[in-house]
């Protein structure tokens, strides 16, 4: 006898509103499928409505975690459009922020891990030492989690000699943590017993459904849009793209919590070789870039992301496109949940375990719909008019 | 699986895919570094991406469908070092494409958005169902249209 | 087992919660809160409403002429205001609190 | 006359003490999990939040009772009361004042072992009656978790029984001591993880998995039925610390009281509790959650060995 089980869209495991669709037989699960068409919010449309220098504001608010990554992708984008020249302090700066974003997000994705397997107390204490990047973030760009800090032509606020000491400092303190959440990933039976052989996702399989970010990574596949394609500075700036062979949860962890030290190390080398200039090249409050269009990557937290602009030669993109490393790990996800590990089945209590590791990030693109029942007509109202009860 | 076997170098790129596609490629340049865009009909599409995933490409970034106002443009992107953007025409009457789903498996979500944003049919495709917008979406009505106004578009 | 001994060890430490209202973390100057509005630097020019992404600024006539009038419940802080306005009579602050029982507190005028 | 009206007095203040027990442990391991991890924990109602556990119970039992559609009414109804009613009856015979409990009868530690196994069929009732799926898969994880724990628990329980040379708990209580705590010391482990697992908490927190089945059996319950299921847990914790307490670290003190015994037994009992809960709390804050497989295969591989080791090493030494 099979049941048919719906996670979500409500449901303790993610807040975010996703249905995952099971086929269970007894604790096992033996088909699965993903809806994720509960919070479309349409960002793509409203881009094409915005100047580039307003769309930075929205692009930065596809996703909360990753907003580092989709300013400097979006910046990035309009630099190559408009042809405008970054200094290079900026770039290094922008690689201490985004590096800084990766930690907190890996370190919250890792206290996910945890409470989702029930163990609470490693989900109190890495949320408590995610604080520390928090505020050093605050710090440096004035915003605890949205940092608005990436603008067109470079970053927004410069960091003192005192500032870069401090972060260094705080993060020192930081590493030593780091290593003991690292410890017990090694050690702890029950962490181990969750997830080892669980989200199986073989290497070829990972290829074949092109698979990104730490997904790809513990599956053996060396790609990390950094090393591929340096953006920043980071063909000067050493660091390990992080592999793990074990295709399961656990390698997924590990290859976190190793990106968080060698983050560590990132942002040391660029801070102590922050060079001499200008953090930003002045750029007119109405960009007017030439036709064209252009295609950047950038290695968010969750893999890797890809922005796509065109434009005619006004002030509006005509088309904005964003494919987010959630909807690329989709496909990934739905094959960790049909199929375990050879004789291994998945087993329900896995779920959430394999949901939770390709850290997912349901959001897209910001509306809200209103539907008139009475005129059948369908009616996009923007955020204001609904604040304001129109 | 060790290290990532793709051609690096873009001139190298251009020049096998101007072997494989001959007259078919329409316009091909390099965009900046890692960068090629190239341009061919629809008919051509296919084979565009089949020639790329035979070049040693095995990794598809995303499907991006624009409006460009007299026709559609469907772009595959591929690659993990260069990427190579395929930007395939299709006339806005007739618009349909064939799939790459059986070429590139990960391009499954990527269609179905692209077909559910911008109405473009690809053929060949398993299962082009509703996956982004909501169920009470009317069928027929696609969003990213240029034709399709906001209510409250500002100046 | 592997973390019981960081577990003691917590029963030693003070707590990690600082307990709102009552305490309050003292903010660093840079962080970006309420924004502040100096009427007599205004001269009514419109780049920040024309500037703001998320419409919250809105212009109005008072009786030295146009001037802006902010909506903070509809603010994001991105401060794109404050870069654009040509006689720096919008500033930010580190002011965080933007619950209030009165609507009426989250306008700046 | 006046017999059986002082018997229900005394009956009715022991299920005061008993409930206002439960209270405090439930507070005790509350507060005590938020200082593992940093946290504050309850503080608002009360000194240090100790009224916090009272406050959700009358929080619960002023809100409304919501039974799902396609319910079968009776048995969703019936199950909370059940439960109660016999997690109660259970605790009346273990000395919670150190040197008595409510009753006692010759055998009683089998009769309260009995009890806890239709407890937990109780549970399985108020699972499966109510329409949800969660429900459904919670209480299944319920009734096979009974696989894995219920012969170590029972094994443990009346190992140390036999070796003291009683079937009586208050008699045992008055036997067992601290310093034999060296000869039980496998006994008790596999008591104390045993008890976790009947528990329901972490590392075996199964059937209510929070993240996984939301909460289990318990997902369709609210009001006042679920304010009885959380007093019945926290009574269920009171009852298995005392236990753990009266069958290995023995009641009071061991020196004649003469007439002081509610001043000192008592107290000294609740200390040992606590300690015992000081222990569980540990290995609560120390893990995370065992898939049902997993610890079907701990229980049968680890747990069921060490028992039946422990029951030679108890016959050895009686």
């Amino acid at each position: 006898m099979s049941i048919y089980l719906p996670i979500g869209p409500q449901h303790p495991v993610h807040p975010e509103a996703v249905q995952l669709k099971l086929k269970v037989e007894g604790e096992e699960v033996v088909d699965a499928d993903v809806d994720v068409s509960f919070v479309h919010r349409g960002i793509e449309k409203v881009l094409e409505t915005k100047t580039y220098v307003q769309g930075l504001f929205l692009a930065e608010r596809i996703c909360g975690i990753c907003n580092v990554a989709h300013t400097t992708c979006y910046a990035i984008n309009v630099e190559r459009l408009a042809g405008v020249e970054v200094p290079r302090r900026a770039l290094h700066l922008r690689l201490v922020v985004e590096e800084l974003a990766r930690m907190h997000s890996h370190m919250l994705w890792l206290s996910l891990l945890a409470h989702v397997i029930g163990f609470d107390s490693l989900f109190m204490l890495a949320q408590r030492d995610r604080e520390l990047v928090l505020d050093l973030m605050e710090e440096i760009t004035g915003g605890r989690v949205i940092t608005s800090y990436n603008v067109i032509g470079g970053v927004r606020r410069n960091v003192d000699a005192a500032l870069a000491q401090k972060i260094i400092s705080t993060l020192d303190g930081l590493r030593k943590r780091v290593l003991e959440y690292k410890r017990l990933l090694g050690e702890d039976a029950i962490l181990r017993a969750r997830t080892e052989d669980v989200g199986y996702l073989s290497s070829s399989k990972a290829v074949e459904l092109s698979a990104v970010g730490p997904v790809a990574r513990a599956s053996g596949v060396p790609y990390d849009v950094r090393e591929c394609d340096p953006y920043l500075i980071h063909d000067e700036v050493p660091f390990n793209v992080v592999v793990y062979n074990t295709c399961d949860v656990w390698g997924r962890a590990m290859v976190r919590i190793d990106e968080v030290l060698e983050s560590i190390e990132m942002i040391r080398y660029a801070l102590e070789r922050l060079p001499e200039g200008d953090v930003r090249a002045k750029v007119p409050l109405l960009i007017k870039p030439p036709p064209g269009e252009s295609v950047a990557r950038v290695e968010a937290p969750r893999g890797e992301l890809i922005h796509y602009v065109r434009s005619d030669g006004s002030e509006k993109p005509v088309r904005y496109k964003v494919r987010t490393p959630t909807l690329a790990n989709l496909a990934a996800l739905v094959e960790m949940l049909k199929t375990g590990r050879k004789d291994r089945p998945v087993y329900v209590a896995d779920v959430p375990v394999i949901f939770a590791s390709i850290d997912p990030c349901i959001c897209c693109a910001a509306r809200v719909l209103l539907i008139d029942e009475k005129r059948g007509s369908v009616k996009e109202v923007g955020m204001d008019e609904v604040v304001r009860g129109e | 699986m060790s290290g990532i076997e793709e051609p690096v170098s873009e001139e190298e790129v251009l020049q096998r895919l101007k072997e494989a596609l001959g007259e078919a490629l329409l316009d091909a340049r390099i965009a900046g570094k890692r960068r090629v865009f190239v341009t061919v009909d629809r008919e051509h599409y296919r084979t565009a991406v089949v020639a790329l995933k035979e070049m040693g490409f095995d990794f598809l970034s995303a499907v991006t469908g624009v409006d460009a106002g007299d026709r559609f443009e469907v772009i595959a992107h591929v690659g993990r070092r260069v990427s190579v953007a395929v930007k395939a025409l299709v006339p806005k009457d007739d618009a349909r494409i064939a799939s790459i789903v059986d070429v590139y498996p990960a391009a499954f979500f990527y269609e179905r958005e692209a077909w559910e944003m911008l109405g473009i049919h690809f053929e060949g495709h398993p299962k082009l169902e509703r996956t982004f917008l909501p169920e009470s979406w009317p069928p027929g009505v696609y969003p990213l249209r240029k034709e399709y106004r906001q209510g409250s578009e500002r100046g | 087992m592997a973390i019981s001994l960081e577990l003691l060890k917590n029963l030693l430490r003070r707590r990690a919660t600082i307990m709102y209202p009552d305490e309050r973390r003292a903010l660093p100057e840079s962080s970006r809160g309420r924004l502040v509005f100096v009427r007599d630097l205004c001269v009514g020019c419109g780049l920040c409403w024309r500037a703001c992404p998320s419409a919250a600024i809105e212009p109005i006539k008072d009786e030295k002429g146009l001037r802006p009038v902010f909506y903070i419940d509809k603010c994001t802080f991105c401060y794109l205001c404050v870069e654009v306005c040509p006689r720096k009579a919008i500033k930010g602050s580190s002011e965080q609190a933007s619950v209030v029982s009165d609507k009426s507190e989250l306008v700046v005028k | 006359m006046l017999e059986p009206l002082l018997r229900f007095v005394q009956a009715l203040a022991y299920l005061l003490y008993t409930l206002l027990l439960a209270l405090l442990l439930e507070w005790f391991d509350r507060k005590l999990i938020a200082k593992f991890q940093n946290r504050v924990g309850p503080h608002y109602t009360g000194p240090a939040g100790i009224l916090q556990p009272l406050a959700d119970v009358l929080k619960l039992l002023s809100k409304e009772s919501v039974v799902p559609e396609g319910t079968d009414r009776l048995m969703f109804t019936l199950s909370p009361l059940l439960a109660f009613t016999i997690i109660c009856t259970a605790t009346a015979f273990v000395p919670l004042l150190g040197y008595r409990g409510l009753v006692s009868l010759e055998g009683d530690v089998i009769l309260v072992l009995a009890l806890l196994t239709l407890y937990l069929l109780v549970i399985y009732t108020a699972g499966a009656s109510s329409s949800s799926r969660f429900s459904l898969i919670g209480a299944t994880r319920a009734a096979l978790m009974l696989l894995g724990f219920e012969i170590p628990l029972m094994l443990s329980c009346l190992s140390v029984a036999a070796s003291l040379g009683s079937f009586r708990i208050s008699e045992i209580a008055a036997k067992a001591q601290p310093r034999l705590l060296g000869i039980h010391a496998l006994g008790f482990l596999v008591y104390l993880v045993a008890a976790q697992a009947e528990l329901d908490r972490q590392p075996f927190d199964i059937p209510e998995a929070e993240t996984e089945i939301v909460s289990g059996w318990l997902v369709e319950y609210s009001g006042w039925r679920l304010a009885i299921f959380r007093l019945s847990k926290d009574i269920e914790l009171v009852l298995l610390t005392g236990l753990a307490v009266a069958l290995f670290i023995g009641g009071g003190p061991n020196v004649p009281l003469q007439g002081f015994e509610l001043a000192i037994a008592t107290p000294v009992f609740l200390i040992k509790q606590l300690l015992v809960v000081f222990i569980l709390s540990l290995i609560r804050a120390s893990f995370g959650r065992l898939r049902i497989d997993q610890f079907i295969g701990v229980g049968w591989r680890a747990l069921i060995p060490a028992s039946f080791l422990y029951l030679v090493i108890a016959a050895l030494v009686a």
